[in-house]
């Protein structure tokens, strides 16, 4: 294991602090803990939005913090959901008195650690709703499992969430868009190289010279299938078929594309993958709204990608064109 | 048989040792169906809960149950943190204001705690996760008067083999479906440690309930 | 080598037409050639900025396109610089009548490429100028060899170049800001891991399971020496003393530090690197004006990191902070 | 001795065949001392080059070295595209309106071509750069009145040998100061294969200066 590290059990301290250093002016740290609040937080007047789960996702989650996006990202250790006292306490630092809105990656871990901090959120008298976000559509769905996984189209619902919140808007109007935004966005990856959990010291999976795994998760979670490397438009066909069988669009719908890179995957590729997409999306007469090319949603250094559809109405596209300021997403 | 803070304690501690020892291979187990971080969060967890009680005095076991669980809950993260976190803490409720634990209040202690796992993580025997071990063995304890060291390991030990050949249905195995089949479930396995150092605990003479 | 591309020749190809279909709002491609110009090119009254190279260090050059920033970018075959026709054909398409600016990275290859374009264009009586970044000091600086390399530090000279030409300043004026960035900025680099070009398809170099490479180029190029791993805090050390003995600061002075990922290293450990190169700057009193972390000027999927700081004074502080709106950098 | 349009022509056939044969090898030397391109510019550049002449007619052999030097400098990029672009069209001057060169306008082309490199490149004999081979190539063509093709081949292959043991001033080579001595500079070598095919075209009676 080569990491530009200190210690493998300070990864997540140290990142937080080189954070801080770099980004004062929009960010700061609640002291002892990993939480990561808007500077000027709790903003009066605007209902509070907290996200998190484990680390190792970068720029997810402190990255979407600021004007327009959260206002609170709970910091786990990597991989690792954080525990109930840290999402209490950014709930308590968020809150201007308008209520709080978790948006929560539907991961056991995470569901139970949100829903343990609610509780006591909750019983300090704070309003406390709750979003889940499986868009991972490489999971079967299924009522008998845990579900589907939250991964890259959750940045979505944070911008959208986000933007409605800074216009004034209700707890219940701010839970009722996020809900809406999940509804409506579907995504799904492939890696093509494992990554390492610094403490862990070896990497989660292993991978052939000439294999890739189609549908993996953000922490190494294994997907659907294991096949031979296929190239870039086979690829975006397969992840883009399997998002289309799940969120039907017909002929001039209007959406949202992100192509996600996992960490270590070339800008370039992610490119040559979004030509393939919007060929196939041009030939289906499905409008794209915006596309978003970059690192959102990453898992370590793991090289691959995802795709990530968001179906868009009127006021969906008005949110995600909203002004927002944070060190990741700028508009 | 009487069960006291002292016992509870060196059990804490031999839990927290067999975790320490196991934490690369637990954490090998859940690179396979999970993430990865199942021996990480444990060893991170039952340190400081060791670290915690061993600073601490108690005048009963529900306090120090209590500890452990606040503890877990907020240092271990992810769903084993919630889960062994809301066990101790269900167990603490029933042995609050005891000095000592007689067979009946330990087992009652001990099936509060399955309770608070099956509430926390609504997951039901056969889906490839802790419970399937901590259902039966609290089952076993509640039916037998004795709760005999070499038996309770058997039984614990047994009960996690078999997770291998079942298909995890909660937890992050789940997203594996029928590829989740042939390996051990950590949580599986981390509980089997809880339960066999419990037995070892009894063998030393560290307590017998 | 696995990588998410159809043809290994193509990549440049594909990856243009990607980037346009993800961006038409901001750039557009010259038909027949390998060069992106902001969608409203040429801006009257402005002068034009080109910049470009080899590909294969996205963002770099085309991410940088747009208001306040380049004009041009001139995309060459994967690390390979771009061929004066390409560069011609931009300059041509930028010019207003103000005259183009060059920005070339002091490699020989773009050396003289670009040069032979700006006497093409002179011929046509398109008014020229020329800067050359050279800002990497793990490279001797000697009249007797190609001196030094320029990386990372290239960015800022197109913001602040960018910055003043969108006030609308002569040529002369932005070629002399433009070459007082280049004054005052400096980067060192190191790589964990090598880099495959696409059409080569093995690896650049080795690197050994716990070697580094200090002083690496963007091309895969060799730095100064091959070491063991080290922590992130010996690393940052070692670059920003290198830098620091190049770049002599006083306290008080003012800068901007941009920590740049090669391509495959996690956001976390550029903020990781950050932490100390903050330490070390305050124990210096070097105040911080700004600070950069993320992917700026890559080397396809390299691991590894680059530091580059830049001395401000007040109009450079002052352009830097002015507005930019392109693909990669928004302000 | 003549030297035609027609052998011209298939020099510049040959050439390429051996760049593409060598393709993998040329890159592999630059990715010890460079960035790893020099095989792929250079068969990108000769394969357009050779396509180029191909199709087309050409009365003199000026506008044959021009359209190779013109694709040179379009297609290869890098250091090596200006500069054997360069080269050629130095050339190319000197060829002007020839159906046919002698001996003296064949080395005069030659004689320009390394001029041409010179003035781009600015890099001296020493410098490990394909000068290297050029230079004393150039200078044993202007002295011998006979261009024999094996001492051509010798002389080339030995003058492309002996940068391995230069340490490199110009170039992207020179970052690496003394690592990179032990190494064959890449452009020499493809200098020594331009040469090589000159050769080889001489020996099948392809042309005979
Ligand atoms: N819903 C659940 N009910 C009971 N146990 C569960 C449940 N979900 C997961 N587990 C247990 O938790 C273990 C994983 O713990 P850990 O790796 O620490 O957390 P995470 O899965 O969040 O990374 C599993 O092996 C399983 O035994
Ligand atoms: N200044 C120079 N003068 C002459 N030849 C040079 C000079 N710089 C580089 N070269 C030649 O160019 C070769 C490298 O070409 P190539 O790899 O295609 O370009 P780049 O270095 O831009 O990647 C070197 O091996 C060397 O022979
Ligand atoms: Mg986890
Ligand atoms: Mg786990
Ligand atoms: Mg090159
Ligand atoms: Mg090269």
């Amino acid at each position: 294991m080569k990491k530009l590290i200190n210690d493998p059990n300070q990864v997540v301290d140290d990142m937080l602090a080189g954070m801080v250093e770099a980004h004062s002016d929009k960010l700061k740290r609640l002291p002892d803990t990993n939480v990561m609040i808007r500077k000027d937080a709790p903003v009066s007047g605007k209902v509070g939005i907290i996200s998190g789960g484990g680390s190792g996702h970068e720029p997810a989650h402190a990255g979407y913090v600021g004007k327009g996006m959260l206002d609170g990202a709970v910091c786990g250790e990597v991989f690792t959901s954080p525990t109930p006292d840290q999402i209490l306490a950014a709930i308590q630092a968020v809150d201007s008195g308008k209520g709080v809105l978790l948006i929560i990656k539907n991961y056991t871990g995470d569901m139970m650690n949100f829903e343990m901090a609610a509780e006591m959120a909750e019983a300090e008298g704070i309003q406390v709703a709750k979003v889940v976000v499986n868009d991972d559509v490489a999971v079967e769905d299924s009522t008998y499992t845990t579900g589907r996984r939250g991964i890259a189209g959750t940045v979505f619902v944070h911008k959208i969430a986000g933007a409605l919140a800074e216009q004034g808007a209700t707890l219940a109007e701010v839970e009722a868009v996020a809900k809406k935004t999940v509804e409506n966005v579907r995504s799904m990856g492939m890696a093509l190289t494992p990554c390492t959990v610094p403490a862990a010291g070896k990497p989660g999976f292993e991978l052939g010279e000439n294999e890739i795994e189609i549908g993996m998760g953000i922490h190494g979670e294994p997907g659907i299938e294991k096949t031979s490397i296929q190239s870039a438009d086979e690829i975006a066909q397969i992840l883009l078929n399997n998002i289309l069988e799940d969120l039907p669009l017909k002929e001039h719908d209007k959406v949202a594309v992100m192509i996600n890179g996992l960490g270590a995957t070339p800008l370039m590729e992610l490119y040559i993958i979004h030509k393939k997409v919007s060929e196939i999306l041009r030939e289906k007469r499905i409008h794209i709204h915006e596309t978003f090319v970059g690192e959102f949603m990453t898992s370590l250094e793991m090289a691959g990608c995802s795709i990530s559809l968001l179906k868009l109405d009127d006021q969906l596209s008005e949110l995600l064109d909203a002004q927002a300021d944070t060190i990741a997403f700028k508009k | 048989m009487l069960w006291n803070v002292e016992q509870a304690k060196k059990w804490i501690k031999r839990l927290n040792d067999k975790i320490q020892e196991n934490k690369a291979y637990l954490t090998e187990l859940d690179q396979a169906i999970g993430d990865g971080d199942h021996g990480l969060n444990m060893a991170r967890g039952l340190q400081e809960a060791a670290n915690k009680i061993a600073d601490s005095h108690y005048d009963d076991l529900g306090s120090l149950f209590k500890d452990v669980g606040m503890t877990l809950i907020a240092k271990v993260g992810g769903a084993s943190g919630p889960l062994y976190g809301t066990a101790f803490m269900k167990a603490s409720l029933v042995l609050k204001d005891r000095k000592e634990a007689d067979r009946n209040a330990f087992v009652a202690a001990f099936s509060a705690a399955l309770d608070g796992l099956k509430m926390r993580g609504k997951a039901q025997v056969g889906d490839k996760t802790m419970i399937d071990v901590w259902d039966p063995v609290i089952a076993w304890m509640k039916s037998h008067e004795t709760i005999r060291a070499n038996e309770l390991v058997d039984l614990s030990k047994e009960k996690m083999e078999d997770t291998k050949e079942l298909e995890a249905k909660k937890g992050r195995a789940a997203y594996l479906g029928k590829r989740s089949v042939g390996h051990l479930d950590p949580g599986a396995v981390s509980s089997y440690l809880l339960f066999a150092s419990l037995a070892e605990s009894f063998e030393k003479g560290e307590s017998a309930p």
